[in-house]
């Protein structure tokens, strides 16, 4: 009957539209669901997992060591020419010459963060860091030097 | 007991003392407008933050909390960028409209404040047709927004413009009808007598099921007609970016900002007032001492409170639905509202003939 | 169909039609002007009934440019590969966007990018690049050196 | 360069609809012809986004162009790696370990929830109910930890390589997944409530932006959007790669062709992904997680086609290769491309409204479709 399914229409709607208030109703009272992070104030306690993959950085010792060699496997796995190893020759004390890592240039502007160079690297000498907040004021600033001035590598690391 | 009728009283027997009656009303008329602007800014304020934190406490956000005290003065900071920020006027537009367009909406919203009754024997112009003076002039306000949408010379303003004309002039109907289902009750047209009908208990309840469906209309129109979720056409913003202020920035933006939230404080009073006994307390027939105990809450505090339970709820509607497609929202209207008010009036007319309300 | 049917029976409707070896699915080689009377055949012939064409692209092998058509049947579940060879210089191949309507967007892609002319394409605009573009960007020998940053 | 637009001769309204529009979901441009509110005709614009990654990849390594797949549709960006990988391992011809497998599939099940929840808060936000979205960013968001932590970022991983999976799975990963799992069963019934049986969503999509099965074959639609006018195209069932032929699961269809069908054809989707992964959390086989494979890749010459099943549909790898370290042309077929070109048919004679919900139940993911 028309004046029957005209009203189940009503009826129906009513019924779906309160269930729905019903829904936002709950968490309007349920405060504990909220699940809001309040970010720069929670920077002490914020942990981001270790593989999170922020930027590259190169891992020194106390003794300012690192272990790269200079070998630029990063830098042929890099696909977007983010990295630069400059390398230089280093003369041992026994008088034979030896590659090493002059500069090793990144340019976090160019990074993608996709981990192939970690990857490729044969000494484990970067890894990425758990850094997120990069924004600087000149993109200069964004071009990093990765190796600290003075250190030299590891002793052992071919 | 302290109450703003007497404030006022006070305020009145100052002034004429003071000024002689002619220069007094004067002086009144200035207060008074000042006030209502007063008015209006705080409830700007107020329900900007309310809404900003129902939404959020709805989606499970924390909302704002960085700007004084709980986020208490968030609205304020707002309306402070609102006032620094540049007011573009569009290049091709009909400037005269285009500026003049944001007080023609926010004058229609003052305008409605008139006949409201904030409090115990506390109204600015108790007319003897107050009601008709409310349904009169909120249809104005689409006069603002036809301005706005036409002189912007942008399609998406007019489109939203559009709309907003067929959806007020059509939920104008339904409106007018629940409006008059209480008039019919009531005998009367005057805000004061409609809330003094209510002496016994609010209309709502006594009006048995009539009454219950024309407040239902009244909330359903009432919505639409203040172009909120789920019937903001007008703005929608999925889909016509903003409507009618698409091109409005800086205070003109915030002056339509404030008549929608003030639009929706005076519709709610007067849902309030109509079917929730306005001032009135709570009271149930006979039963003195229960009313007596509700007359000690002041009349202010019942009406805002209402008012705000149905804003609360108005706000409710849109956080949960989708919103209506242009001719979903007339056929809502003409196929459904419209029928039902009309049968609904029938039986208002019936049950106040035989007296069956109590 | 099986390949060697798909191949028997395309190359009595194909003359000059020649196969790829190997591959994951039957791919012909055949010239523009015998395109769009194929892909119609291949569309309608309930033997074939391709009716889904999944990929269009071109490529450019430096001395001569191919559109490739990636056709499959849902209801036979077969695929083919049909490769037009085109003039470098004046590419030019039939639109079959009238026959399958996904050709239409993929068809444009290509004409900018490639520099393929789709005959008697109904809306032969750039799709993605400006109207003034100069020159074709996906073609072997584009240079651009203001866009591209060799690294 | 777009001309003034503004009325045609027959007093029909031009709007330009993007590429800064908030129901485009992106940088997409659509010229629409308005007859007052209906439709007459949706032409898109594209390019605002496009980076040519298909001209990029040609001078990329078979190990290196993988990663920007994750940012064509960086919804589903598991999904285009792995299309990918699986293109340049069916070169090389190395044998996939079977753990390798079991996690690229349920790392592409959980990509693919994670898509479909985006898409289910995008779609009731374009009908214009907020808070859904906002519901499902808070399981999303789950999703977004467990791949952080495994994978080492959030939405475009390049976790897998040829010859299965950058790194192992995090010793967390199963214990999360299963956390996630019951959040999942608990909340999923609410969507329905809020979304699914609600009148006004359901008078908003019913009907809608229909498409026919035949017309859904023609226009070259996939995934979802072809499966809601009940063209059977899963590709995890027709054609399947990995361990998706061992699994059980059943393709999501729906007659009816319009947005509801569609949108309801997403749902179910979400159920079924939860089943997959249901099926493997447990059985995750030991082994190791990446194939031996040589430093340098080189394809030997030939041609290569991958298609998988992304959350928006079928996505391909086109490869050929000239036997050099690089590949000599990439196309990636990609479903919203296809998707799109349906956009006009469906929707001519509906209202502006109905344009958005039309969008809405494409799922259209921008980059994707310049690339």
């Amino acid at each position: 009957m028309f004046l029957v399914d005209y009203l189940k229409d009503i009826t129906g709607a009513i019924k779906s539209l309160l269930t729905g208030m019903r829904r936002t109703g709950y968490y309007f009272t349920h405060h504990k669901e909220i699940i809001t992070q309040q970010y720069p104030d929670n920077r002490d306690t914020l942990k981001l997992p270790e593989r999170f993959r922020g930027e590259v950085v190169m891992s020194h010792n106390e003794s300012n060591e690192h272990r790269c060699t200079g070998c630029t496997a990063c830098e042929l796995a890099c696909p977007n020419g983010t990295i630069k190893v400059v390398t230089k020759f280093d003369i041992s004390p026994e008088g034979k010459k030896k590659k090493a890592v002059d500069k090793f240039i990144y340019h976090l502007e160019l990074c993608t963060m996709c981990n192939l160079c970690i990857e490729a690297c044969p000494t484990d000498a970067i890894r990425m860091a758990q850094s997120f907040e990069h924004s600087v004021y000149d993109r200069a600033e964004l071009t990093k030097v990765l190796n600290k001035p003075g250190s030299k590598i590891e002793e052992g690391v071919e | 007991m302290w109450s703003l009728s007497k404030i006022s009283g006070l305020i009145d027997h100052w002034l004429n003392g003071k000024l002689g009656s002619g220069w007094a009303s004067v002086a009144e008329m200035v207060i008074v407008g000042l006030c209502v602007i007063g008015l209006f800014a705080i409830l700007g304020l107020v329900l900007v933050l309310m809404e900003r934190k129902v939404s959020a406490w709805m989606q499970i956000r924390l909302g704002p909390n960085r700007v004084g005290p709980k986020g208490l003065l968030q609205s304020l900071a707002d309306t402070l960028k609102l006032l620094v920020k540049e007011g573009l006027t569009p290049d091709g537009a009909d400037k005269f409209l285009f500026n003049l367009a944001p007080f023609v909406a926010m004058i229609a919203a003052m305008l409605l404040m008139a006949p409201i009754a904030f409090a115990k024997d506390f109204q600015i112009w108790d007319v003897n047709i107050g009601v008709l003076y409310i349904t009169a002039i909120s249809s104005i306000s689409v006069i603002g927004i036809l301005m706005a949408g036409w002189s912007s010379n942008n399609k998406y303003s007019l489109l939203g413009a559009m709309r907003s004309g067929a959806q007020i002039v059509s939920y104008e109907l339904s409106a007018g009808l629940s409006i008059l289902s209480i008039v019919v009750l009531t005998g009367s047209l005057k805000v004061s007598d409609i809330i003094a009908a209510q002496q016994n208990g609010w209309w709502i309840f006594k009006g048995h099921v009539p009454a219950l469906i024309a407040f239902v209309i009244f909330i359903i129109a009432a919505t639409a007609e203040t172009n909120r979720a789920p019937f903001d056409l007008a703005e929608a913003e999925s889909e016509l970016t903003a409507g009618f202020h698409t091109e409005y920035s800086g205070m003109k933006f915030a002056l339509f900002f404030l008549a929608e939230y003030v639009n929706v404080f005076i519709v709610c009073a007067i849902g309030a007032t109509l079917f929730l006994g306005g001032w009135m307390p709570f009271h149930i027939g006979s039963w003195e001492g229960f009313n007596h105990i509700m007359d000690y809450i002041p009349s202010s505090i019942w009406f805002f409170g209402k008012t705000f339970f149905l804003i609360f709820l108005i706000m409710w509607f849109r956080w949960t639905f989708p919103r209506l497609r242009i001719d979903q929202l007339l056929n809502l209207e003409w196929k459904y509202l419209l029928p039902i008010g009309m049968v609904n009036i029938i039986l208002v007319t019936i049950v106040a003939i035989k007296g069956w309300h109590f | 169909m099986t390949r060697e049917e798909l191949q028997t029976s395309i190359a009595e409707l194909a003359s000059g039609a020649t196969w790829d070896e190997g591959g994951q699915w039957p791919v012909v080689n055949i010239l523009p002007e015998a395109w769009p009377e194929l892909a119609r055949t291949l569309k309608s012939d309930p033997l074939f009934a391709f009716d889904y064409l999944f990929c269009v692209t071109g490529v450019d092998w430096k001395s001569h440019l191919t559109v490739v058509y990636h056709l499959t049947s849902l209801r036979f579940r077969h695929t083919l590969v049909v490769k037009v060879k085109l003039d470098r210089a004046k590419p030019q191949v039939g639109t079959v966007c009238d026959i399958w309507r996904t050709a239409e967007l993929h068809e444009r892609e290509i004409r900018e990018l490639f520099g393929v002319e789709f005959l008697h394409h109904p809306d032969p605009r750039n799709l993605i690049l400006p109207d003034v573009w100069d020159g074709f960007p996906l073609r072997k020998d584009y240079e651009d050196p203001v866009n591209m940053i060799k690294l | 360069m777009i001309e003034e637009l503004g009325t045609t001769e027959q007093g029909e309204l031009v709007i330009n609809i993007g590429p800064q529009h908030p129901a485009t979901h992106g940088v997409l441009h659509l010229v629409v012809t308005l007859n007052g509110e209906t439709i007459r005709k949706v032409e898109p614009h594209l390019g605002y986004i496009h980076r040519s990654i298909e001209k990029m990849c040609e001078s990329l390594s078979y190990r290196q162009f993988i990663y920007t797949t994750s940012r064509m549709d960086y919804l589903s960006s598991h999904i285009n790696n792995h299309a990918c990988a699986l293109c340049v391992e069916n070169g090389i011809q190395v044998e996939i370990p079977e753990r390798a497998q079991v996690i690229r599939v349920l790392m592409d099940e959980l990509t693919r929830i994670a898509s479909h929840l985006l898409w289910w808060g995008a779609m009731a936000m374009d009908v214009g109910a907020i808070t859904p979205f906002f519901y499902a960013f808070r399981e999303r968001e789950m999703i977004n930890d467990i791949m952080e932590e495994t994978c080492g970022a959030r939405l475009t991983m390049n976790y897998m390589v040829p010859g299965g999976v950058m790194m192992d799975i995090h010793p967390n990963f199963q214990r999360r997944v299963k956390e996630l799992l019951l959040q999942f069963k608990h909340k999923l019934p609410e969507y329905h409530e809020l979304v699914t049986d609600n009148v006004i969503f359901q008078s908003r999509t019913k009907g809608v932006g229909y498409l026919s099965a035949d017309d859904a074959v023609s226009y070259g639609t996939s995934g979802p959007t072809a499966r809601g006018s009940g063209v059977p195209c899963d590709i995890r069932k027709l054609y399947p790669y990995d361990v998706y032929s061992k699994l059980e699961f059943s393709e999501c269809l729906a007659k009816e062709g319009d947005t509801f069908a569609r949108y309801l054809v997403r749902m179910n989707e979400l159920e079924q992904s939860i089943r997959i992964v249901e099926q493997l959390i447990d059985n995750i086989p030991e082994g190791d997680f990446q194939a031996k494979t040589k430093a340098v890749l080189k394809l030997p010459k030939g041609e290569f086609y991958q298609r998988v099943e992304t959350a928006r549909g079928e996505f391909g790898v086109y490869m050929i290769s000239e036997g050099a370290m690089q590949p000599y042309r990439i196309k990636f077929r990609s479903p919203g491309f296809s998707n799109l070109s349906a956009l006009d048919h469906m929707a001519r004679g509906a209202k502006i409204g109905d344009l958005v919900a039309i969008m809405g139940s494409l799922d259209l993911v921008i980059p994707d479709i310049d690339r």
